[in-house]
């Protein structure tokens, strides 16, 4: 069926849990309301408040409560209103989400999947357009998810939902309604740790992910006519990165640029060079460019395009990388 | 006065019944000049914050976070601000705003979504609004210590919702205020709702001014569409702050009349009913029905204040829409007290990119 | 009985007098094998802490957080647990493991720096013990909610101390706990310090049960040297836990006697005199004057206690010392549920450079 | 004076405490107790319960207070008995500390300090070995900074204090009392944002900072023997980060390798290689090795040797490096 992204994480959440009732959901307004952006739609009325609990205003809150449920057997699904309102949790997923396999030596573990929406371009309020995804991929024991369209955010919400291990699912806001996409009515799993070539090239490799792929995929136009060929590789999964993946791609075509919206400075995009520079350095033609939002706070609305990276902006550093 | 209402017998402080009518005894000595510019500052209010409604509907102004029906609480509590007093508020306050002199313009700037509209006038002492829930409530505890610490009499006012208690920030502001007996005033708007969720679902404790208990301090709840009442109590318990008696909570029960923000839409979680209900406690109203009981209001007086108030709305729309949008260097400036070489390389890199219209 | 003391009057919950003497009237119904296991476990404990310390100074263990004086407490919530509860510890239980079963090997093995001691055995519902303060009320309080959406008839309990209350995840959970009804006991163990600030600085609350009030359900203190006063409280809050009747906060009031952890030294912040004192109200004298009032307690039958806890002691160190530590592959191995490439090549890497000794 | 980093630190806080009594210190056992390692020892006597605090055991409560009281005027110094309980005010510290000067355009700002123990090899419990610096580096707004001898944490203290942007001054548990050096009696500024060559060399260079300087001496060391001459460049400020200074050392040794304790994947590692594959790839001689601990959870003191990297591990890699 064609559907927006909300609507394949919807229909996601509410197929896994009519097939298992250890399925909860919790966060702030995911019950009548159906959440803030309506991801939640009807799953209270199908699925009652029991099941889809409205939680009071408290993040670390939600989160500490979700570990206690999986020691029953549950595995719940905690939603964060907005990435920017993650950092109360941040104590309860570093110290104990992520950790409780290892301390336990594996006799207790935490598969929970927290989703939230993630990132900038529509002009939100200040803290509603965070991508600070670098945060949470250090953190050994976590996987970090982002689709970057509705068929891959139902088959990897699936499979987050059915990982052993806590997943940090996070939703590109700019994509929730963007594009329409046919989404099977099955419930499959897309693999995670898994990223894909959502375009072939053999010129220069673009590392993207969640909203960046589009963007990529405009500049992959526009340098088409160019006849630079790109090749876009969409991690999809965050952490644990799949590097081979993204060093395969770079062997084949010896150029680099790695596209996120987070700030330069410690993030992703500086593992993803470090490691082509670790494993590819002789593949090289040109140095691993990064292009990324600047190392400032995320501007208000009126200036949210000054920092949102664009496709000229990153067609610019795939020039560059050409004629390095 | 405070510690006459106890929230734990079900108590709570109303000095305008329904009907506009004081209760005997509890009656403030305020002058007429007081009376009529807190009603002023009331009907701009709710002037200024449909005004926001409209613009914002018709795409000339971001996500806004509607005041009606918290004109009460809001200028009632700013009313018993003094000089030297700070204020640090929460995202749903034009009332206070405007009590404390901050220009309507610079409000509807940073809510149209720039970031010069949240740069408080030198002279003022309000905290940028704070969206992250609670944590601005820790910082006038902060501010408090401070007080005591340089000797300084003023008092510290902090403002939340009801969905603000759950957050863990506002335990510990709580706690350090009554472990360091801070000058603090923190009044909580208790408008029955954080977006969907019901006040009944927020906690179980029957009142929220019985939180303070937990705290070693007072709370008293109060009647949130009572100004007089907002008033009188932030009132002692500015002077209590401020002569070292330290912190008071305050509840001020009172009800959303509209939308959370306008993202949102509450028909879906709550019934008309309600909003119907409250309607017929509307603060604005009933202070209204006050001020004519003692003399203080006619049709003419309304009609300058109504005109009034339009015009002042008119001339900050127009002046906040006629303002530049900001210079990419500002993006850039305030990230450190000085740009760092980094940063500067990143802003000409930015400068050139935007060159052309091209980014 | 929890209802019949109110901390808001300063009353307590207190069974046994200092000379061990049961009030008329509150004496619960317990037969000799129960009062006699109680206090095994009380100086199975007291003999199993004594030794971490001995063997913390010759270097045998890391660094250890002394149960000295929590014996009551820790054995007295413990003693409440029926099977099918979950127990949600923090860091001072060294009788609450010991009374659940908990292996004391295991125990000591944790203590001396192996994440091998803290895999509670299949069939134990013992959580690991949480480091991070006020973390683990959050997990009973969420197993809780579990426990109500899967119908599962069973108390949670969770142990804090007295500076955990100033957390905003003590709040959080305790705000959740009212608000979904958990079926949750939650004791909190004043011992009137944290590390080194004393409870009058922890928090302007008169009591730590009191704050209950603030989340819409009981809150009781006890005497935390009382063994019997803690376990009727636990029991009581547990059975209405398991019948639907929600949480409680149980405030145990004690002291502690040691220093706060091995690297302290509670010498240069608070009096011997105050610890002398204390030493007056020590719980395991006072429940063995208790059994000797009963005829439950001889000095043979003490010697026999005495040296079965000492035998178990020496076991459990030997036990604990002979373990190898952990394998490499181990650290590795449970950083998730199947290891990664990337996690398989660094092992494969360290195990390489430990070869031969090299790092 | 000869002394070690402990009192090194307390002599700067007490100097500057003295000189400007803007400053007040809070934080769990700050007063009486000194601190657990006795850093503030003594300063409690000197200036007074009302300027060093005990303050209740909440980390938020700590850092969002002291934002409050820098709009009154003060320079409050946080103390964090541990990095491992920073994350409680990990939202007070993105959220305001690091946002409060652009969101209000510079009418408000929250020139504060906050201090932590810092790393892992000294056999503690669980949470008293992280050193997650990479969370703090990738924040616009922070300064992160990291002595790594006794002159230098005096020096770097008082330039911290005396910045008007926030900064988290991280102190490496290891050299708390490791070494003694002869510290300089004034209150001496060494410069924030400024790395330094702690040993020059012409083969290869290797990036460290606080405990693992010392572990590459001993590494440079060794190698020496081997006729492989190492140039250490120790960071100090770990952002805003000093390129310039580790680009100028690998163009002229053509090889680096970084070193960090903190677990690899987006460690600042990542970021410093970046950075070099970046802007200094035509110097490159082989590639930039990263030495770290390896992507598990620091293990309890039995099994801390395997994670810690050693100075044979970094020596390892610089073999790989030269021999490449
Ligand atoms: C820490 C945090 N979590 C979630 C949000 C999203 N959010 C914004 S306002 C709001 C509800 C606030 O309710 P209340 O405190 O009662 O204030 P009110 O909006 O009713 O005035 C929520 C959940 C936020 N801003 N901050
Ligand atoms: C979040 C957090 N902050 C700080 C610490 C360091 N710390 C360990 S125990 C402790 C004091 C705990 O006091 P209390 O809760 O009364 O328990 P007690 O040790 O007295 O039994 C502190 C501050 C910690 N473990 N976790
Ligand atoms: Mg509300
Ligand atoms: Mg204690």
């Amino acid at each position: 069926m064609i559907m927006t992204m909300v609507q394949a994480i919807n229909q996601a959440l509410a197929q896994e849990m009519e097939r298992d009732d250890r399925y909860v959901l919790l966060g702030e307004d995911v019950g009548r309301d159906g959440g803030v952006f309506r991801v939640t739609e009807g799953l209270v009325d199908r699925f009652g408040a029991e099941r889809v609990i409205d939680t009071p205003l408290a993040e670390s809150g939600a989160v500490g409560a979700a570990v206690g449920m999986c020691a029953l057997g549950l595995r719940p699904i905690v939603e964060i209103q907005f990435m920017g309102f993650i950092y109360p949790a941040f104590n309860q997923i570093i110290s104990h989400v992520a950790r409780l396999r290892n301390r336990t030596r594996g006799r207790f573990a935490a598969p929970l999947v927290i989703r939230t929406p993630y990132g900038a371009g529509v002009r939100a309020l200040e803290h509603h357009s965070e991508s600070t995804e670098a945060l949470f991929c250090q953190i050994p024991g976590l996987t970090v998810v982002v689709p970057s369209d509705p068929a891959d955010a139902k088959g990897l919400l699936v499979a987050a939902l059915r990982s052993d291990d806590p997943v940090l699912f996070l939703e590109p806001t700019r994509l929730y309604r963007a594009e329409k996409q046919d989404v099977p009515e099955a419930a499959v799993e897309a693999p995670l740790g898994r990223a894909r070539v959502a375009r072939e090239g053999k010129d220069v490799t673009v590392v993207a992910w969640g909203a960046m792929v589009p963007v990529a995929r405009k500049a992959a136009d526009t340098l088409a006519a160019e006849k630079v060929e790109v090749e876009i590789v969409d991690l999809r999964t965050l952490a644990p990165m799949d590097s081979e993946a993204v060093l395969a791609s770079v062997r084949k075509t010896g150029r680099a640029v790695v596209l996120h919206e987070a700030p330069k400075t410690c993030g992703l995009g500086a593992e993803v060079a470090a490691t082509i520079g670790e494993r590819a350095l002789l593949s090289l033609k040109a140095p691993v460019l990064r292009v990324t939002g600047q190392d400032i706070i995320v501007p208000l609305p009126k200036s949210e395009d000054v920092y949102y990276p664009s496709p000229e902006r990153l067609a610019r550093a795939v020039r560059r990388a050409m004629e390095f | 006065m405070i510690e006459r209402f106890d929230p734990l017998k079900g108590e709570r402080l109303q000095i305008l019944d329904e009907s506009g009518r004081a209760r005997p005894g509890l009656e403030p000595a305020l002058g007429a000049a007081d009376l009529r510019r807190m009603y002023e500052r009331m009907v701009l209010t709710r002037v200024g914050d449909a005004k926001a409604l409209k613009l914002q509907r018709q795409g000339r102004m971001g996500t806004f976070a509607s005041s009606l029906g918290h004109e009460a609480c809001q200028v009632g509590t700013a009313s018993a601000v003094a000089a030297g007093d700070w204020f640090f508020p929460y995202f749903r306050e034009m009332g206070v705003y405007l009590t404390l002199g901050y220009p309507l313009a610079d409000y509807y700037h940073y809510w149209m979504g720039n970031e010069a509209g949240l740069r408080t006038p030198d002279g003022l002492n309000i905290f940028p609004l704070a969206i992250p829930v609670a944590s601005q409530v820790l910082h006038a505890v902060g501010a408090g210590m401070a007080a005591n610490i340089r000797k300084l009499r003023l008092a510290v006012f902090s403002t939340f919702g009801d969905g603000a208690t759950s957050e863990g920030d506002f335990h510990e502001a709580m706690n350090y205020a009554g472990v360091f007996r801070t000058p603090t005033v923190l009044v909580c708007y208790n408008n029955q709702f954080a977006i969907s969720v019901p006040r009944s679902r927020q906690t179980a404790s029957a009142t929220i001014a019985q939180k303070a208990l937990a705290y070693g301090f007072a709370g008293v709840q109060v009647d949130g569409n009572d100004v007089l009442a907002v008033r009188a109590a932030a009132t002692e318990a500015a002077e209590r702050a401020r002569a070292g008696g330290g912190p008071t909570l305050i509840e001020a029960y009172t009800y959303r009349m509209g939308d959370h923000t306008t993202s949102d839409d509450a028909a879906r979680y709550r019934s008309k009913d309600d909003v119907l209900d409250w309607e017929k406690r509307d603060p604005v109203a009933r202070f209204r029905l006050y001020l004519a009981s003692k003399g203080l209001w006619d049709e003419a007086w309304e009609k300058g204040v109504q005109e009034a108030a339009a015009d002042a709305v008119e001339k900050a729309v127009a002046a906040a829409e006629s303002r530049p949008p900001a210079a990419v260097e500002d993006l850039f400036a305030y990230t450190y007290a000085a740009m760092t070489p980094e940063l500067k390389d990143e802003l000409a890199e930015t400068e050139a990119g935007l060159k052309g219209g091209r980014r």
